[in-house]
């Protein structure tokens, strides 16, 4: 054993995973959100990040109240409706140091928010970026969102008749570099999947069907515990080993990759029943479209492009946030000034 | 021939119009005539006589008409002028109007081709076979069509006596160093000025002449100013949403920065972000606020009405921001390429529920600039977003105007916590107001310590940002912001700027573009022995400046460029006491505001 | 032991409180008690005892404090009461602050494992082994948690002596029909009934006892109200997107509709269209309103902000729609589910450029109805955005309220031109004044003759509705727009309701939701002996009588629901020559406004 | 000759093209918008649409001003920046018997109105709508529009670093029926896809690349008219035929199919060098992306599903037009109002 300092109950920062928790949780029993916000914390807690270095980033909805409930020292902005994605976009423009993560959920996201996520995949904001995706808009009592599958009904008997808006295709369509799905009930895939996101330099988008239990956990419900367990076929049994730990070598060849992430970390993907390929984007596309015909729910790793640049490298700023800006960096001279007013004359 | 026009303009002296009328050149956009406009005013401008350029284009790109008028003023009035005195009719569709339009016995240029002199009797023409000229300087098609406009400045050079020098220095500023470009236009004008001198027979009475009215003066748009403005309050994050007449507010910025805050090693201190709409450009905005960085958005009608729901969302959780709202007319798209003051209103109560923003309203392109600064001072120091409210015609219209000082005091960011001030407090409560002026302490993502964090949202807060919905934790909160925004009006909002007359029995209060008209108003109407007090607002909420003057004024005419007249409604709202004494004067067809109008209103007013 | 409960209760009767007082149960959210609570509410009513039911819960889902107060009076008061005298502690988390919550002498009844009569020795502790009793109902874990809460009622009824009948026939009413839960529910009331009659000893005063002031009454909420109108008034397009409080309008919109305007093969007279956000939901009512279709959307803060540019676009085009907007507690998510008045400047100035909108402003769950089938013929008449201004309190809260009257018109659709007309007339002008009064005509998609169509446009339009950017054409718009909602001013806006008091010295204007208070606070401050004139504004922009009321009264107190004094500024606004005579009488907490606020700030101005 | 009443220069109705044209075009000499413009009028005329029973629909830009220019005497709405898609929806909810076109830019469509677009789909709301795409914003003076290809230069010599969005692959990731791309420049093309798509019953989404000549038709641009010559790849020859004409079988079967559309017309497909099946979507999205890769720019149409409900059959509304309901329709009577009072008491 080297590591002495670490006791068994902290991280590498001997913080303990308390430190990474935030207020006490307002969810409803058993939503599938709080599931997710214990594996977000224990992310953070393995990774051993810095509360203080993560900026949380949410819109409105239950989904969107939950970054009050993790890493409680971390800054955090809770926006409107819909359009955390500029705000995010704003945060990691004014300062690429920090962490980013956003919380939101499916009519936030997929519903008014649908625009914004758009533009944010397109410019490639490097964050974490979870849908906890529960198809009804939970906080306003369980209307169908944009991301309800055709045919799934509601408690009170209505069908939903309109197609079902894929996060996770849509973000394959418009070039996301870190599409992913799972399921808040299944703690074992999600929480490497986290961590690689978190790893990732660019937008990593997660899409976690995360049931709610009061609105839509019933039979006809494509979005609850039930339907999602008996439905989930897992593309990849998956494994993370953060830079900071030794890497091992115990796997077989052929069936398991190992990809290094931008910051030393490994992901490594042990292939299931299926053959499938997370580095090519066009068979992923083709792969959603196949599992929604035969109404399968593939979780895991989907595509992952470890090439493309992020917003923050194309905007070519200098290397310290520009937030952190001195006066002097800032205001150019009185010479300047003269010289343009001489230009006017 | 040579001396024809030499000789007329002599006998003619002693009725002579010198530095005094306008001219308008009425062309079809898209043609390229603003290089020759821009030639034909710093010509004037350098020959030492006070000038300002307004153009009045279409919502179009190119083949619609578009006129741009220069007024030149002795005294220095640079508001618009309904009379036109000295027309150059470009352009065939409208030329018939634009004769009708012009002042008794003005004069008219035109090209040869249209035969216009059948209009007016009363109008001196000058018919110039343009198209037989402009293929003297070249017969490429496409620069044909530009060059033309060069040939109309030589005539107009000629005929007002305006020093080819002057016209030659300023060819070489508008095209900057391009040899090629100077050459061919420096040619079409001595074309121009050519073919005058030699054929025409001056027998109209405008004239200039050097005098020394302009030294030390700069002409410049007021969107320019205002990103001059931003730059120099060392603004770092720039999101934007093309509309007119917004768009060049940023778009020189984008110039400015790119030429004054690049590194040595070409890396950037700014970040511009082109949005895919209002909404998100307000949310970056807001975004690079709470994070620390001076951050603004330049917008219009439209665009500001998008943005309502940030707008509140940001005075409620207190994050700076600076917003331009370049106003033009409303409601809805409205005339986008013409002027108003028609959001005030919505922009000092924007977003639902009890918001009230603090605005800065600069009434001269050098306020454009003065108050930028004093802007981003503002919405850091309060933590709030801060409206400056120009409009199109200070925006896009060129001004003459004083050279703008440097600033004179440091960047002043507001109350922030550095790590240490955390390590020394031990707690950090985000919202309280620790020094009684309703202005709480804030943190920056990035300062290292343990502590930093606090939790943002639109929803009830407490004053250690957790979440409530306590009724008393919410009053507190709103009084807060009252009493925040009341410190902000009582010290350190921009005064009005207020003219007193001797004897005045009338006031006036006006705001932002319609000063330079209203200025000129009230010596005419000095003339008619009507003296009045003027009292010109430069920010809102209103302060007690405003209300003093109020209270020694008997009548109080408010002067303003929209129909509802929604600056009296806004006084009244906020001095019931006194809105007695308000009397409106509007102005609302979408041109700049003039003088004479004014004048009359009052005029009748008082009788 | 039976009787002790009735011996001691005949003992007390001189001291009795009968019919006159407020019951406050708390629980959580989620758990159920909405029932038990509408239950006990109902059988008072059955009882012909005015009441009034006031939910306080949190923006949340389940798990947090929920408060629901229900009020009795005699006197038909139905404000809000901040005096609880009896009180139900359901919930753990709140019980020791309920407590201290409650009137002096007053009641509480709560778990006997809470051990709460510690806390106050004035207060009268019943404790109540509902765990226990809960098991003689059900030993289902679910059912066990919805069930506790048909004890208390049964508690309830017992000690205060409401009719075991009547108890049961709400049930009844309440659980429509489904025996098992009519008789599970009943079980659970009858076990609290059995335990309270053998076990208490009534030792306070509060009763109950039949009178006969809800004969011909209903309850309702003002949301379900604004559906009734909806329905009534033949909306044939409703667009929305959730938000609260405004969602049940839409939500009980539906379920009327689908039982009320199916045809007998069970095809739709209507579409509903769940949106994406506001801007959808805004902007596909008013493509339905201009197609033909009575249109609606409904919405709070957020969503107002959000439909801003929209909206604009409305009045401007001449689009009729009508918005519903629920108000919340803002500035932006502010509180969600606590009552405000703090859109009506939003509201009524919505949009960039000038605008102004007419708003209807129901002052009870009866005008809930009747204004909204008002602003459906409003908007079609006047062919704009019609706003109706409820509030939380009114939408969201049960009210007591005359039966609503079948409508008296017919639909009211405006000046549309059928095909015969459009033959008859040879030609169109979509923009025309053609009668005086500012409204044009309108023709409607479907109408089959080729001179039909024509263009809507939100940029500058003339009266043949062909594009224009002539200032004479803009200011001609504008000023026809005015007229128009001028012409809706003077003679078709609902008319404020005015209650004047012999030898009143002050006067009150009030408007919305703090109807009920006023009217309870005006009695107080009569027996006081101060006499106030009242008058109730039911719309925007204000007309001749507001002024007349204005110009007879020397102090104005305006009683509101906001910071900021939004209809004080307003009424300044329209009135300026009579603003000074206004006073701002405020209440902003998020909780309905009660009379004693009203009554204490008056006083206190009037000393 | 059967027909003696249509002279050469009316179409069945007896119009002549001119009363199918708009107003004066304000577009600048050479603009694809008005290339775009003619074609529609020349759909209507062919197809003898009454032009009163069409609503023309747009947003804000040089191409949303162009429904001024074509069918005079049709309904209009010019409606605001990016949110014509919902106007439209409104327009189709109260009135579906209308015949809805929907005109755009790809700033208003791609930018600002890209939510509503999505949702639009979603909705699969009947009506043509064509995205005049020139990659900028020609109204506002030429600045990128989120439709601009990657690393494609404008006049000033700014250089695009962001991806394209995709009309045609963000059509079909969301399930639109009728999904086409065309060319300004490409008349024989274009005209019988706007005619399919007029008689689409649905959704039907024309990209069509439209340059704008005055900020974007230069070198280094991906959207003039010379780039866009150099690269078209037409899929198809097409060829249609209304349904109140005759339809011949001169074509070769197996190169050819013919498409029976939904109002009895049909649209005919002659297969160029490609084999490519536009009634498959994987393969259509599969298409667009080997394409994006190799820079070809596919036209024609891309995707077909005559099968999908419209918007309006899902509403279930009464056969006539909502918004032809009678007051007596429309107001339920007394006894319901009595009925519900006494309900509540
Ligand atoms: C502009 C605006 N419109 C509507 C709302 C009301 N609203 C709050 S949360 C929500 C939906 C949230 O759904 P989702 O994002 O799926 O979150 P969930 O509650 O299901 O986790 C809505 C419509 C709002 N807050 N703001
Ligand atoms: C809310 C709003 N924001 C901005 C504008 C300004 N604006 C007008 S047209 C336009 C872009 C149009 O681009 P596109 O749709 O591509 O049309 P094009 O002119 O290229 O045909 C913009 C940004 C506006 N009218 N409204
Ligand atoms: S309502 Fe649904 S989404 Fe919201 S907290 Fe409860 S279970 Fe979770
Ligand atoms: S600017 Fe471009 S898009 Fe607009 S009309 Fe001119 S060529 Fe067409
Ligand atoms: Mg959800
Ligand atoms: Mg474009």
């Amino acid at each position: 054993m080297v590591s002495t300092t670490n006791s068994v109950n902290t991280n590498k920062l001997g913080l303990t995973l308390n430190e990474y928790k935030g207020g006490a949780s307002t969810m409803c029993d058993g939503c599938g959100h709080d599931a997710i916000s214990s594996q977000i914390i224990k992310a953070y807690y393995d990774l051993g990040i810095e509360p203080h270095t993560v900026v949380k980033l949410s819109g409105i909805g239950c989904s969107s109240k939950t970054p009050a409930y993790f890493l409680g020292k971390a800054h955090a902005i809770n926006a409107v409706h819909g359009r955390m994605p500029s705000v995010a976009t704003g945060v990691n423009a004014a300062n690429k140091q920090m962490r980013l993560i956003g919380v939101s959920g499916d009519g936030d996201s997929a519903s008014i928010g649908l625009g914004q996520l758009c533009h944010l995949i397109r410019r490639n904001i490097n964050m974490v970026y979870i849908v906890e995706n529960n198809g009804v808009y939970g906080l306003t009592k369980g209307q169908f969102s944009a991301t309800a599958d055709l045919g799934s009904k509601l408690k009170n008997g209505v069908i939903n008749d309109l197609p079902a808006i894929d996060i996770c295709g849509l973000a394959l369509e418009l070039g996301c570099g870190f599409v992913a799905r799972s399921f808040a009930g299944d703690p074992k895939q999600l929480s490497p999947l986290i961590k690689a996101a978190m790893s990732y330099n660019g937008l990593a988008i997660l899409d976690i069907i995360s049931p709610c239990v009061t609105f839509n956990n019933h039979e006809g419900s494509t979005k609850s515990y039930k339907y999602a367990k008996d439905a989930e076929i897992p593309l990849q049994e998956l494994g993370f080993i953060p830079y900071f730990e030794q890497i091992t070598v115990d796997y077989e060849p052929g069936t398991t990759t190992d990809v290094e992430m931008h910051d030393g970390s490994h992901l490594r993907l042990k292939k299931l029943d299926r053959n499938y390929d997370p580095f090519n984007r066009q068979s992923a596309l083709n792969s959603i479209l196949d599992a929604k015909e035969k109404g399968e729910f593939l979780t895991g790793l989907l595509y992952l492009d470890e090439k493309r640049e992020d917003f923050a490298t194309l905007m070519n700023t200098v290397d310290k946030p520009l937030s952190a800006l001195t006066a002097e960096e800032l205001r150019p001279s009185k010479d300047v000034l003269n010289k343009i007013m001489a230009q006017l004359k | 021939m040579k001396t024809l026009l030499a000789n007329q303009s002599e006998k003619l002296n002693q009725e002579h119009i010198i530095n005094d009328f306008s001219i308008e050149v009425a062309t079809v956009n898209g043609s390229g005539s603003q290089s020759s406009n821009s030639v034909l005013m710093r010509s004037l401008f350098h020959m030492g006589i006070p000038v300002s350029g307004k153009n009045l284009f279409p919502s179009n790109i190119s083949g619609l008409p578009t006129w741009f008028t220069i007024r030149l003023s002795e005294k220095g009035y640079l508001a618009y002028k309904t009379n036109k005195d000295f027309l150059v009719a470009m352009n065939p569709q409208t030329a018939i109007e634009d004769v009708k339009g012009l002042a008794k016995n003005g004069v008219c240029i035109s090209p040869a081709e249209l035969n216009l002199p059948a209009i007016r009797q009363d109008v001196i023409h000058y018919a110039i076979p343009f198209n037989d000229l402009v293929l003297q300087v070249t017969d490429n098609f496409k620069l044909k069509k530009l060059v033309i406009n060069m040939i109309y400045v030589g005539v107009v050079a000629q005929i007002l006596g305006i020093e080819e020098k002057e016209i030659e220095n300023s060819i070489a500023q508008q095209f900057d160093g391009k040899a090629k470009a100077i050459d061919l236009n420096l040619k079409a004008v001595k074309i121009g000025l050519n073919y005058a001198q030699e054929n025409l027979v001056k027998t109209d009475p405008y004239r200039v002449s050097r005098i020394d009215k302009t030294t030390d003066k700069i002409i410049i748009d007021g969107n320019s100013a205002c990103a001059l403005g931003a730059m120099f309050s060392g603004v770092s994050v720039v999101t934007w949403y093309p509309i007119t007449p917004s768009t060049s507010v940023c778009e020189s910025l984008i110039d400015y920065l790119k030429e004054f805050r690049l590194t040595k090693d070409n890396k950037a201190t700014f970040a511009v972000i082109q949005a895919e709409d209002e909404l998100a450009a307000i949310g970056m905005a807001i975004g690079a606020g709470f994070s620390g960085c001076r951050s603004m958005t330049a917008t219009s009608g439209p665009g500001l009405s998008l943005m309502a729901e940030f707008v509140g969302f940001a005075y409620f959780t207190e994050i700076p921001v600076v917003i331009f709202d370049i106003q033009r007319v409303g409601p809805s798209t409205g005339m986008p390429t013409r002027t108003s003051q028609g959001d005030m209103l919505s922009a000092y109560y924007l977003s639902h529920g009890d918001t009230k923003h603090i605005c800065v309203i600069p009434g001269s392109v050098e306020e454009c600039y003065s108050l930028t600064l004093e802007a981003f001072d503002l919405a850091e120091q309060f933590q709030t977003p801060v409206f400056v409210m120009s409009d199109l015609d200070l925006g896009m219209n060129n001004w003459m105007s004083n050279t703008f000082n440097y600033p004179t005091q440091p960047l002043n960011r507001g109350k922030v916590l550095t790590a240490k001030d955390l390590e020394k407090l031990g707690q950090f409560m985000r919202y309280k107001d620790v020094d009684g002026d309703g202005i709480p302490y804030r943190t920056l993502p990035g300062t290292n310590h343990p502590g930093a964090g606090y939790f943002v949202r639109g929803s009830g807060h407490t004053e250690a940002a957790t979440y409530t919905e306590k009724p008393q934790d919410y009053v507190n909160l709103m009084e807060r912001l009252s009493k925040k925004i009341n410190t902000a009006k009582e010290k350190f909002l921009p005064k009005p700027q207020i003219h007193l007359a001797k004897n005045a029995k009338h006031s006036i209060i006006g705001y932002g573009s319609s000063d330079f008209a209203i200025q000129e108003a009230r010596d005419y109407l000095s003339q008619a022995k009507i003296d009045t007090n003027y009292l010109r607002l430069r920010s809102l909420p209103l302060g007690n400046e405003v209300k003093d003057y109020l209270t020694k004024s008997d009548t109080i005419f408010v002067i303003e460029q929209n129909r509802d007249s929604q600056m009296l409604n806004i006084i009244a709202s906020e001095f019931p006491d006194l809105a007695h004494k308000l009397i409106s004067i509007r102005h609302f067809d979408g041109l700049p505001i003039d003088a004479m109008g004014i004048y009359n209103q009052i005029l009748t007013k008082c009788q």
